[in-house]
């Protein structure tokens, strides 16, 4: 009998060296990334108290941090719902035409396309977004305006340039729709086979075994990478700078020229030339947009658990 | 891929003596006559390895205070607290601000059929207070009794960034429209709901896209757009390097400021004939004294090279801006040549 | 049972348990979409005729009008559950067809405005001494390259062991705020990565210090929670048959890791870095913050400020020189060559699984 | 309304790979079928054959004829959604869907046969269809639970609950007691003896102790060697078979030399 | 250096779920050991408790006394990894690391440990260990090419190789041959036949026939439910078992009224 028997500590289990080592580092990597995001917490916090404290005065636009981060707050907001919706069912209908309806040869390829659109950088897309889209939604907002102008949403008078709220919308929606799909169609892919079977052998159409398997399945898995994309909307800073026209506040008005900025566009437009306070009050913002998106990420999460007991883990 | 820096080497003409680092950062307005004193100074002085950040006016003069630049490009002067902390960071002797680069801003417009638009201070402020709403406004017609304007509605374009461009644009408006212009001069356009585009090119952008479209840009930028004439006085003067030039020469030095402090108070509300007020100074804002002599040495080359005729016609094929008027230069060089090192 | 018997789906409901037919009512054949569609296609040229006719005009009409007639001749024929699949095979293509023209025009724009100036000038020099016409990025590539190498040497090895700790060593409370944090991390605005960055370095290095490794610090900040993600995700698909054989061995835990797991999951850790990669390279704002810009080339992380492409295609498109033209060109030339260098590093990724993935097959 | 099968000269493909080669049999109605041989053989591809639930994977085909009460099931125009409807499956490992309820499970596929249905009639069917597999008194009072939350028997019933619902005429089985302990294994069982007074019934299984049970025929696949087409090698009445098989090999596999 | 095994009183838990009770046996050195009994009595668990597997899953841990030739494998100061270097396993899917070619799977013990050897040596130890596994005739041509590129039957004798290359007393296998076609099982069952010379052998199979064939003692295990324990019924020499058994449930299990 061979087994070796370190004769030191009794009661702990007995672990080798390297193991305690190696389990150590791994350990203190993903408490660097706790303290990397608390040092953003705090730099932000710090930074932001002077704008906080300050007298309403001394804020830009003079009425107070509050007054002047509430359109941008609202930009963002705005911005980033309409990019979702456009996004989510379009990228889930991509995911499924790439999963479940084109033929097979072609779906590989056409998901190997969607994942590198997923890295083109965002400067580019705001290029194109004022290059392309702008000029070519002003004939689709002047319809608007003349036949749906009574909705709030569409009241114009319609942007001359196409450089609006809805137009920045969909230049987002377009950046994360390869997100959510590659996403959504990773979670269809991995919907068992055994559940795709269970309703094709009660007879179900290729759409009904779609409702009845798949999208329950991946029904977390779209939500999930929906929080990703609207993440990443949240915070797009360059593509909203170069597309949108942000002279305005708060409004619904989509297809005008006057639109509120977004946290990250602003702080991108004003940080250049700004100086003292002015800089407090952008990081405020920045601390605004930060908690934003801590509050989506809770909210993903809570969509995604609460119905966990029907959910398809287990 | 260093090859082109190493082919400079061999092409210097005269100087040819000093190397080293030397730091800019500043006004982006400044950005493309950059380029050109930097490629002109390259053949003057090869060894030198100078670098300009286009971080704009603000930060340019926050990392020059700071220490972390060797000058500065501001599209506006020193202010009281920010020449208190040039005192901590030049010491006593104070700062240099030279007007090295003029650019006149140009009203451009986008209107279809009309090729010369003449415009009073009055009308251009109504136009961009979103007053002013339609072509056919009867104080445009007024201000152009020959053109047929259309019934076209009016989109005025402004920056969306914060910018020296618009600081000058508004000051000016302040300055000569009277109570037409009741905002509050800032780099911050002060009336919402227009048009807003970021940067200049983004303004010039969107007024090309925009039929009926309004802006205000460096001239030299104007590409196809039309230009307007603005009034002053009785007439109307087009924006150009002369007339741009002129109305700096008879413009007034900021009092009580130091030696080679040569900040000056624009004439914006002149009436002289040929002169064109809208135009954007940026200053060179440096030391008169480095801690080290080869800082020194590099910012008075650089800065000799800037102000000189040379330099300045470099700047005006880089970026359309109006050379300095000898007078000018002059002056510019008693505070270059004051520059030295303390220790 | 008769050959042909008439009840549809519907009416040979369950419960009933009478008829068993085999045969719906009918059958629209493989050719009948297509005419359908090229039907609709015909009726849309028309109207279009009568109404002004664009592309998107025609496109919107024929598949609209498309859609309505399968459903409805599918309804007629082939009862109400083969028309909806149909319907929903009509919207779930166009959809696909509708999100296809964007991306696809975005590709088009930037070629035909990029290709222009894809010359060896362009790749050789820098922009020091160039005004108007010519000048390069190689500068920015360079800058580009070091940075984001020294962003990925932050962010794989804590990233990777991070991974490793979610999926092999973590338990309990600190793993499930860790998992949290990492989402939140992935949320984090690139620019207030690169606002929280140049606070740091400006602590030590005093306000106006641009660095390449104060970029590198911020792109880290972005790409380090996508790495884990990605990883975790690759780690755990390394099937646990593979652990025990090793166990099985009295091979210790670590080692099973180094030398089974990541071995395993090589290829799909080797994607997942790239595509992380790749989704900082062309990161802007926080490089304007941080690293700045400069004409010359800067090989040196550590002492002043360097180019890199995003920030110089912002530089060139936002503050061209006179005539713009020629800046506006070298923008979408550096955005295409950002793309191209996003695109060569997924080939060498794929290359990469190719090369290390677990063999299989005879 | 159960049904006859006949199957003449089936060979069944994976891509370019022929798993299973001309296959002929009948299999009776009202009856239990039992199909048994040792892995890999082709027991479980000959069964997805019968209601081309084989065809739904990628490069997957088969050449032959395939007939139900003597209509062809692989005809250009037969539809394979109807035949799906027609011939029920349980598969090997229970397969509920994890986000529906028990009763919804259940009523999964009737649904999407009969839209509309009455409240009243639908409760019944899903009450009968769970009284038909055994599972009635075991979940009736939490049927608006999730069905994850049931056993692995239990689920495997839930599964027969939702095949019969729909009112197939033959149910196909494979292994479906395989991942199951014994006290649920024998109530499936029992089950198919009830079950099969209303149905054609096919089960595949490994124990050949079940087979013998409860199957009035059983057929014997067996396979060469890796590589090679799995074949059915004797069918006939299953007291026959394990009393006193035609062939040597079914012998031997009963006799349990190999397997 | 085979070993002799005692177990006391053991009981096996996940989390808080008791899934094996009360064991009590003793394992014979030089002879193979069969565990048989329906699925989910625990066989798979009690094997992996043996070299301590089983307290590689979150939560899993054992209460009583495993030892080996006298000595407590669950002492406080012996270390798992030690004890697994002894007692060697094999799993019911082959599983050979697919990174690694033929040669690197069989050498992975030795090279993993970081154990120190000449070249030659290795080759010697890789080439007695496929010998002994029966697998070298067939792939001594192709000792680089990657494991996986071998058939079932040839990946599982690989893996019996990859364990017996480092030399361990005893010989856990969790039913080696339930995914192997009749050919390779026969191949694996010689092999056990062989290996007992040197081993001690434990092998869990569903399979009674294999149980009878190669083994000289056998277990049977059971369970009375879902959620309740499983435990060893009877122990006693295989003759006996399959010919006149003590207990009525393995009575019952053998003579095939369920499993
Ligand atoms: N999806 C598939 N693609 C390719 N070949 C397959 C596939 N499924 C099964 N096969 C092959 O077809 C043959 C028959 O497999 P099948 O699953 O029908 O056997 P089986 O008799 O059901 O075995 P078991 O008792 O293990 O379930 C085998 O050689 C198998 O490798
Ligand atoms: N990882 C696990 N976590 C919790 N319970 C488990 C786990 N693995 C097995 N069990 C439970 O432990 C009991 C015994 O399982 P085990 O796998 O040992 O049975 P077995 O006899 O090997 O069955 P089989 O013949 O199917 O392999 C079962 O009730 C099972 O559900
Ligand atoms: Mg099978
Ligand atoms: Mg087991
Ligand atoms: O020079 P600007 O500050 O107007 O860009």
């Amino acid at each position: 009998m061979t087994i070796t028997s370190p004769p030191e500590q009794q009661h702990r289990p007995v672990r080798r060296i390297g193991d305690r080592v190696f389990s150590g580092v791994a350990r203190g990597a993903g408490i660097a990334i706790l303290v990397i995001l608390a040092g953003v917490a705090v730099f932000l916090v710090i930074e932001a108290l002077p704008a906080l404290t300050a007298s309403a005065g001394d804020i830009p636009g003079g009425e107070g941090l509050a007054s002047y981060i509430a359109p941008l707050i609202f930009g963002t907001l705005l911005s980033a719902v309409i990019a979702l919706l456009v996004a989510t069912p379009l990228a889930v209908a991509i995911a499924l035409f790439i999963t479940h309806f084109a033929p097979r040869r072609l779906a590989q390829s056409l998901g190997y396309v969607v994942d590198l659109l997923a890295a083109i950088p965002s400067i580019v897309y705001g290029f194109w977004g004022v290059a392309w889209l702008a000029p070519n939604l002003v004939p689709l907002y002047v319809w608007l305006e003349e036949n749906l102008g009574f909705i709030p949403l569409f009241a114009g008078p319609a942007s001359s340039t196409g450089r609006t709220m809805l137009t920045a919308g969909l230049v987002l929606a377009i950046m994360i729709l390869p997100i959510i799909s590659a996403i959504s169609r990773e979670v269809f892919l991995q919907v068992p086979s055994l559940h795709r079977e269970a309703a094709l052998a009660l007879g179900a159409t290729r759409w009904e075994m779609i409702r009845l398997a798949v999208l329950p399945y991946g029904r977390s898995g779209i939500i999930g990478g929906a929080m990703l994309g609207l993440g990443r909307a949240l915070g797009e800073t360059m593509a909203i700078a170069l597309v949108l026209s942000v002279s305005g506040g708060i409004t619904f008005n989509l297809i005008s020229s006057g639109n509120p900025s977004t946290i990250a566009a602003n702080v991108a437009l004003e940080f250049p030339e700004s100086s003292g306070l002015d800089v407090n009050a952008l990081i405020a913002s920045g601390l605004a947009l930060f908690v934003i998106t801590f509050a989506v990420n809770m909210l993903a999460r809570s969509i995604v658990n609460r119905r966990a007991d029907f959910s398809g883990a287990n | 891929g260093a090859s082109n820096e190493a082919d400079t080497d061999s092409a210097g003409t005269g100087g040819g003596e000093l190397s080293g680092d030397l730091v800019g950062a500043g006004a982006s307005s400044q950005q493309a006559a950059m380029q050109g004193w930097q490629a002109g100074f390259t053949d003057v002085e090869p060894g030198v390895n100078l670098s300009y950040d286009p971080v704009g006016s603000g930060g340019g003069r926050e990392q020059f205070l700071a220490g972390g630049t060797d000058f500065a490009g501001s599209d506006a002067a020193l202010d009281d607290e920010e020449l208190a902390l040039a005192e901590e960071r030049c010491g006593a002797s104070g700062v240099f601000e030279l007007p090295n680069y003029i650019s006149p801003i140009a009203v451009v417009y986008n209107l279809e059929g009309v090729d010369e638009l003449n415009l009073s201070p009055e009308t251009l402020a109504g136009i961009f207070d979103q007053k002013i709403t339609n072509w056919n406004d009867p104080a445009i017609a007024a201000d152009n009794p020959d053109a047929t304007l259309p019934d076209q509605g009016i989109t005025p374009v402004n920056r969306s960034d914060e910018s020296g461009t618009t600081e000058n644009f508004v000051e000016y408006l302040a300055a000569a429209a009277g109570d037409a212009w009741p905002h509050e001069v800032s780099g911050d356009w002060p009336v919402s709901g227009g048009e807003a585009a970021q940067g200049t090119s983004g303004v010039v952008g969107a007024v090309e896209a925009g039929a009926g479209a309004i802006g205000y840009a460096d001239l030299s930028q104007a590409g196809d757009l039309g230009v307007a004439s603005i009034g002053v006085g009785e007439e109307f003067v087009a924006p150009s390097a002369e007339t741009a030039a002129a109305v700096v020469e008879n413009s007034e030095p900021l009092s009580g400021r130091g030696e080679y402090d040569f900040a000056i108070e624009l004439n914006r509300d002149t009436t002289g004939s040929g002169e064109y007020p809208i135009v954007l100074v940026s200053y060179h804002v440096g030391c008169i004294e480095y801690e080290d002599q080869e800082t020194a040495d590099l910012v008075k080359a650089f800065m000799t090279y800037v102000v000189s005729e040379d330099g300045q016609q470099a700047a005006a094929e880089a970026a359309g801006s109006a050379p300095i008027s000898d007078t000018l230069r002059e002056q510019a060089q008693t505070a270059i040549d004051a520059i030295t090192a303390s220790a | 049972m008769p050959q042909t018997s008439t009840s549809t789906p519907e009416t040979a409901s369950a419960g009933s348990g009478t008829s068993t037919a085999l045969h719906s009512v009918g059958h629209l054949g493989r050719w009948a979409p297509w005419a359908i569609f090229a039907g609709a296609a015909a009726v849309a040229a028309l109207l279009g005729m009568a109404t002004g006719l664009n592309a998107a005009v025609f496109a919107i009409y024929t598949v609209a009008l498309g859609t309505i007639a399968l459903y409805a001749a599918s309804r007629k024929v082939e009862g109400r559950r083969r028309a909806t699949d149909r319907l929903v095979t009509c919207v779930v293509v166009s959809a696909f067809g509708l999100a296809m023209v964007p991306l696809v025009s975005l590709v088009i724009e930037v070629v035909s405005k990029g290709i222009g100036r894809l010359d060896s000038e362009f790749f050789a020099s820098s922009m020091t001494g160039i005004i108007g016409e010519g000048g390069g990025v190689y500068h920015a590539i360079a800058g580009t390259l070091i940075i984001t190498a020294l962003t990925t040497l932050i962010s794989v090895p804590i990233g990777l062991l991070t991974a490793i700790y979610l999926v092999e060593y973590g338990t309990g409370r600190l793993k499930r705020a860790i998992t949290f944090l990492v989402d939140v991390m992935t949320g984090i605005p690139s620019i207030v990565a690169g606002l929280f960055a140049y606070a740091l370095f400006a602590v030590f290095f005093g306000p106006g210090v641009r660095l390449g490794i104060a970029g590198a610090v911020a792109l880290s900040v972005l790409m380090i929670p996508v790495v884990v993600r990605s990883a975790e995700e690759v780690l755990k698909l390394v099937p646990n048959e593979l652990r025990e054989a090793s166990y099985a061995l009295g091979v210790p835990k670590w080692r099973t890791i180094v030398k089974i797991v990541l071995p395993t999951a090589v290829a799909g850790l080797a994607t997942g870095v790239t595509l992380a990669i790749a989704r900082v390279i062309g990161e802007t704002a926080p490089l304007l913050v941080t690293v700045g810009i400069i004409n010359g080339t800067n090989l040196d992380p550590f002492d002043g400020r360097m180019a890199t492409l995003p920030v110089y295609a912002y530089y060139q498109l936002t503050q061209p020189g006179v005539p713009p033209e020629f800046a506006i060109d070298r923008a979408w030339t550096a955005a295409l060559v950002l793309i191209i260098i996003v695109m060569g590093l997924n080939i060498v990724a794929r290359l990469f699984s190719r090369f290390f993935a677990p063999k299989t097959g005879r | 309304m159960a049904k006859r099968i006949d199957v003449s000269d089936l060979n069944i493909y994976y891509g370019n790979f022929l798993a299973v080669e001309g296959v002929t049999v009948s299999i009776e109605p009202r009856s239990v079928t039992a199909l048994i041989g040792p892995s890999g053989c082709g027991k479980s591809t000959f069964l997805r054959s019968l209601n081309r639930m084989h065809e739904v994977l990628p490069g997957a085909r088969v050449e032959g004829k395939v007939s139900m009460d003597g209509q062809d099931l692989y005809a250009p125009d037969v539809d394979p959604v109807d035949v799906r409807r027609h011939i029920g499956m349980v598969f090997q490992r229970p397969n509920p869907f994890p986000t529906m309820s028990i009763y919804d499970n259940v009523a999964a596929g009737i649904r999407l046969n009969a839209r509309k249905m009455k409240k009243n009639d639908l409760d019944d069917l899903v009450e009968r269809s769970l009284l038909g597999a055994n599972l009635w008194k075991e979940v009736k009072d939490r049927l608006t639970r999730p069905a994850s939350g049931l056993s692995g028997g239990q689920q495997q019933r839930l599964c027969i609950a939702r095949a019969i619902a729909v009112e197939p005429d033959v149910l196909l089985m494979d292994e479906p007691a395989s991942a199951l302990d014994p006290i649920s294994t024998l109530a499936i069982e029992d089950l198919m003896t009830e079950l099969k007074e209303r149905f054609t019934i096919v089960i595949v299984t490994h124990n050949m102790q079940q087979a013998a049970r409860v199957s009035e025929q059983t057929g014997f696949f067996n396979v060469a060697g890796a590589g090679q087409p799995g074949r059915l090698i004797e069918f006939n009445a299953t007291e026959k078979i394990f009393s006193n098989p035609d062939e040597k090999a079914t012998e031997d596999y009963i006799s349990g030399r190999f397997g």
